[in-house]
């Protein structure tokens, strides 16, 4: 539902529910576009020739 | 969810010294709202009836054995309908003009969360398709949609009555309508006029002065739902059987 | 032969014994799938739910595996955003469980509705009041949260960690998984509360109803309370028996223990909240609806034996056992302790879900008896199978516990 | 396979290497020449089959029995009477007693005037088809029905043009300057009109096309302004239906302040 259905009203309810929901989703497509441009940017910038290990399984050992 | 008062509040009383229990309601309704028959009559848990008659007796032994009838339509709880607040996507909704609990067949996703809900086992699923024998579809209704298999129906107050008395009423110059030009079918039926039907908030109605009737009461009462639909009893065994009570706390009028 | 996808370092088992092993859990799935097709095809009259029992034994199921997989969120939650790095050898394994329980859940409620095709009315047409609604966008969205936390861990695979863009992408994504993490919590944290909510608000069921605190019902909170509590003691469940079929040691003792532990403080808390509401209740509620406590239990099997059982049995025994170290630290211990808090959690769902409909409102209304027909058992148990199936596969070619190499040297090869 | 000879190689030796070369290059880096040609290669593809394709497949045009023109009909000067073009209008399309209305007139409306086969009052070929095929065999005419509405909805005439004081072009458009009955265009799957066709998310409205059958020419007409008495004054709007969906009744509802007729019942049966 978004603010422009004729269900909707402009009270606290819709705001308060509707609001913390895309706040949500927002959050998480914004992590998951974060990833995709920074993969893209690393590999752009020619990291890509050495993949480092990844870094919280090399310190398994210490836990 | 607050209950904003409405214009009109259309309501029953039902007289149960007057009801036989003849079931005559319960058909008018079936023919009226298009109800259709499952293939297993007999599986008295997934029937639907809108209108559903429960027999109760007060458990004496013959010759003292009393019987009544608790003919029960969907109640049109007024105070925070219990299935309106629950439905995910707003498929059952009260119009607070007329009191009416609406439920939308197309919209229904059928969750059954409205079943669990409703304290008056008023609500049906429709666990099959709409099954009509070849030729009886010819009856239907074309003023009442007919219901697909997966979503909840339950008893409209022949709501389509309203629209058409409305109709009527607009073609006459009018934007009032009179009371008992909108009846539900069960009403209409009844041979032993047991159910009245009109406005509850036109103190002129017959049923708004029939609901203040001292004998007058409602099921579950003190759950706090303010259903729309009152019964009449002057037996205090039947007044006792609509609700529950602690021992010795029952009141005889 | 697939000996090139596994895990670096690590042994297991042939592909023809691992191909018998998943023999058992395929026929569950075939016989889900034929029951799902059925009641797709034919409706829901393939099974014995009526217009009593609206809700049946998927629910029951759903919020059962929904409690359980609550390790996900919580570990999660430990893990990344309080930073318990003990939990990393376990983390992995609590994704893939709570994967596991909320996509096995949304698919059982894809056929649990009568109009699956409506399904998305409920996003679309969303009452905000409703306590379903909650429940469904919070769990579609975490699903969506576990997707992401479970990605890494397959990009981990050895043949995929090959490909430099997936390694990387999966490498960026480990770095910020605490967003998800928390993400996930917030998410977890409202739908496991509006499942509880859910029978909480049905005030005109005096069995189910609570007392609200602001918009909720007493039961969001103590559902809440009681996933977390046993969730990880599933987490834990899952990983003893994976060590014992594998023969294997997995997972670091003072992981398991400091779950277990939590989770005995936890579930002490849980039942003195749960003793506290059920007091309240059967003192508020009950009289004013006009009844008695007892007049709940005395119809069909449902008697007083189910809040003994509940709160006594399988709450307060589990919980005392998982709080005294002597016996958490005992193998046989843990396991009973870890089984009968879980027990207790599921008896908690089923008696809101199967007793508060069973239990008639009416004075003058029957009671009714309900037992399941094989199609629901069916689709209940592909659950069961998919679970098992899913975890299989993870553990033979990803590796879902980073220690094992480390904690079976001799396995090396 | 490549892949497995590099098995058993301890690490990998980056992007470079043969082992998942062709994942690599399904993998491009952002803003590069190629990279756009990827993206341009799918996206045209899949904006053809949005945009033409699929309309194409999902409705099939069909065209009514024979033209009628309305134009010809609402001419004051062959007896069809009325003082304003709503009372035009409501010549044949009239309210019964009961307060329903007709909608598309059934043969005994058209044959209070063409009450004789043998007798056209035009020359056009339409009118002979009319006469021929269904005055003379007494049939009725089995006319495609764009305002075709689901069995699940009730739809109140009279409330709208007698109580709310709505003319038929504010709902219905200039249909009654038109003189070309407009293709049929039936979705497949649903079986409704396309002429019932809502809003996308974005509230862009898609209005049938002017050029389709001469009609919506005259957008600016008088007709479609409408002033209401509000508490706040007196308020005018111009108010043009598109699609009669669910949603354009409720805007039209909610703009008049007749907020509670968006209630479920009312038009849902």
């Amino acid at each position: 539902m978004t603010p422009l259905s004729f269900e909707w009203h402009w009270n606290a309810d819709y705001l308060v529910f509707m609001g913390l929901l895309y706040v949500a989703l927002a959050v998480i497509g914004a992590g998951l576009i974060y990833t995709f441009l920074k993969t893209w940017m690393d590999l752009e910038s020619g990291e890509s020739e050495l993949p480092p290990e990844i870094e919280s399984r090399k310190k398994y050992a210490a836990y | 969810m607050k209950a904003t008062e409405g214009k009109y509040k259309y309501g029953m009383v039902i007289n149960l010294d007057k009801c036989t229990g003849c079931g005559t309601c319960t058909v008018a309704c079936a023919a009226e709202n298009n109800l259709s028959v499952i293939r297993d009559e007999t599986d008295k848990q997934r029937t639907i009836s809108w209108m559903q008659l429960f027999k109760v007796t007060n458990g004496k032994p013959f010759p003292d054995t009393e019987v009544s009838y608790f003919p029960r339509p969907c109640m049109h709880c007024h105070n925070h309908t219990p299935c309106v607040s629950v439905c995910p996507p707003t498929a059952t909704k009260m119009d607070y003009n007329n009191g009416i609990v609406s439920q939308i067949y197309t919209r229904c996703i059928g969750c059954r969360y409205c079943q669990a809900a409703c304290p008056y086992q008023a609500r049906y699923f429709n666990w099959w398709d709409g099954h009509f024998p070849k030729g009886t579809e010819r009856y239907l209704s074309p003023e009442v949609s007919v219901r697909m298999r997966g979503v909840v129906e339950k008893c409209s107050f022949c709501h389509h009555r309203l629209m058409r008395a409305k109709e009527q009423a607009y073609a006459e110059d009018r934007r009032e309508l009179e009371d008992g030009e909108y009846i539900t079918a069960c009403t209409e039926v009844c041979p032993a006029e047991a159910i009245t039907f009109g406005d509850l908030n036109d103190p002129d109605s017959k049923v708004a002065k029939l609901s203040k009737h001292p004998q007058a009461f409602r099921l579950l009462e003190r759950i706090g739902t303010e259903p729309k639909v009152y019964y009449i009893s002057s037996k205090d065994w039947v007044r006792r059987m609509a609700d529950n009570y602690h021992p010795n706390e029952f009141q005889p009028v | 032969m697939d000996s090139a996808l596994f895990p670096e370092g690590v042994k297991r088992c042939s592909p023809k014994v691992f191909l018998l092993w998943t023999l058992p859990w395929l026929a569950l799935l075939a016989w889900g799938g034929l029951s799902a097709f059925l009641c797709l095809w034919k409706g829901l009259n393939q099974t014995n739910m009526s217009n009593i029992f609206a809700f049946a034994i998927w629910i029951v199921f759903d919020l059962a595996v929904i409690a359980l997989g609550a390790g996900a969120f919580f570990t999660g939650f430990l893990t990344y955003v309080i930073g318990r790095k003990e939990l990393k050898s376990i983390i992995n394994a609590a994704v893939i469980i709570g994967f596991i329980c909320y996509s096995g859940a949304v698919a059982m409620l894809g056929i649990d509705i009568g109009q699956p095709i409506r399904g998305w009315f409920i996003f679309w047409h969303a009452n905000v009041h409703s306590m379903l609604t909650e429940v469904s966008f919070c769990i579609s969205a975490y699903l969506g949260v576990l997707a992401i936390e479970y990605i890494p861990i397959i990009l981990e695979n050895r043949q995929i960690e090959k490909v430099p863009h997936l390694r990387l992408f999966g490498h960026n994504l480990h770095h910020i998984m605490g967003v998800f993490a928390a993400t996930g919590t917030f998410l977890s944290f409202f739908h496991q509360g509006s499942l509880g909510g859910m029978f909480g608000v049905m005030y005109a069921r005096p069995f189910a109803e609570r007392w609200d605190f602001y918009v909720w019902p007493t039961t969001f909170f103590l559902f809440v309370f009681s996933a977390i509590a046993a969730g990880p003691c599933f987490t834990i469940l899952c990983t003893k028996l994976t060590e014992a079929i594998s023969r294997k040691k997995l997972v670091p003792d003072n992981a398991v223990q400091f779950l277990a532990r939590l989770s005995g403080w936890l579930l002490s808390g849980y039942l003195v909240l749960k003793i506290i509401d059920t007091a309240v209740w059967a003192n508020t509620t009950v009289p004013n609806a006009g009844l008695g406590l007892m007049d709940f239990y005395r119809e069909g099997p449902y008697g007083i034996w189910m809040l003994i059982a509940e709160i006594g049995i399988f709450g307060i025994v589990p919980a005392v056992m998982l709080m005294i170290p002597q016996v958490r630290q005992n193998p046989a211990g843990l396991i009973v302790a870890c089984l009968m808090n879980c027990t207790g959690i599921v008896l908690n769902r089923f008696v809101f879900i199967i007793a508060t409909l069973a239990i008639p409102v009416m004075p003058f209304a029957r009671f009714w008896s309900y037992l399941p027909t094989w199609q629901e058992w069916g689709i209940a148990m592909a659950l069961v199978g998919y679970g098992f199936l899913l975890f299989s596969v993870s553990y033979r070619y990803l590796p879902v516990f980073p220690k094992e190499q480390e904690l079976n040297p001799a396995m090396n090869g | 396979m490549e892949n497995q000879s590099n098995a058993s190689e301890k690490r990998p030796q980056g992007g470079s290497n043969e082992s998942g070369g062709l994942l690599n290059s399904t993998f491009l880096p952002p803003f590069s020449l190629k990279g756009w040609l990827f993206v341009l290669a799918g996206l045209v593809p899949a904006l053809i089959v949005g945009w033409v394709v699929f309309p194409m497949v999902l409705y099939s045009s069909q065209q009514q029995p024979f033209n009628f023109s309305h134009v010809v009909h609402t001419n004051p000067d062959i007896g069809i009477e009325g003082e304003t073009e709503q009372e035009l209008c409501m010549y044949c399309h009239y309210f019964r007693e009961d307060g329903t209305f007709v909608g598309i007139p059934g043969m005994d409306t058209c044959t209070m005037c063409h009450d004789d086969p043998e007798f056209p009052y035009g020359q056009t070929e339409d009118e002979k088809i009319f006469l021929e095929q269904y005055v003379a065999e007494g049939k009725e005419v089995p006319w495609l029905v764009y305002s075709d509405q689901p069995e699940c909805v009730y739809f109140s005439h009279i409330a709208h043009v007698k109580m709310g004081g709505l003319t038929c072009g504010q709902c219905h458009g200039d249909h009654g300057r038109s003189e070309t009955l407009p293709v049929y265009k039936e979705n497949r799957l649903t079986g409704y009109s396309i002429d019932i066709w809502g809003r996308n998310i974005a509230g862009y409205s898609k209005n049938i096309k002017p050029a389709e059958a001469g009609m919506y020419e005259t957008e600016d007409d008088e007709q479609y302004l409408r002033t209401i008495e509000t508490e706040q004054g007196e308020e005018t709007y111009h108010i043009k239906m598109s699609s009669m969906k669910m949603d354009d009744c409720a805007e039209c509802h909610t703009i008049h302040h007749q907020e509670q007729n968006n209630a479920c019942f009312v038009c849902h049966k």
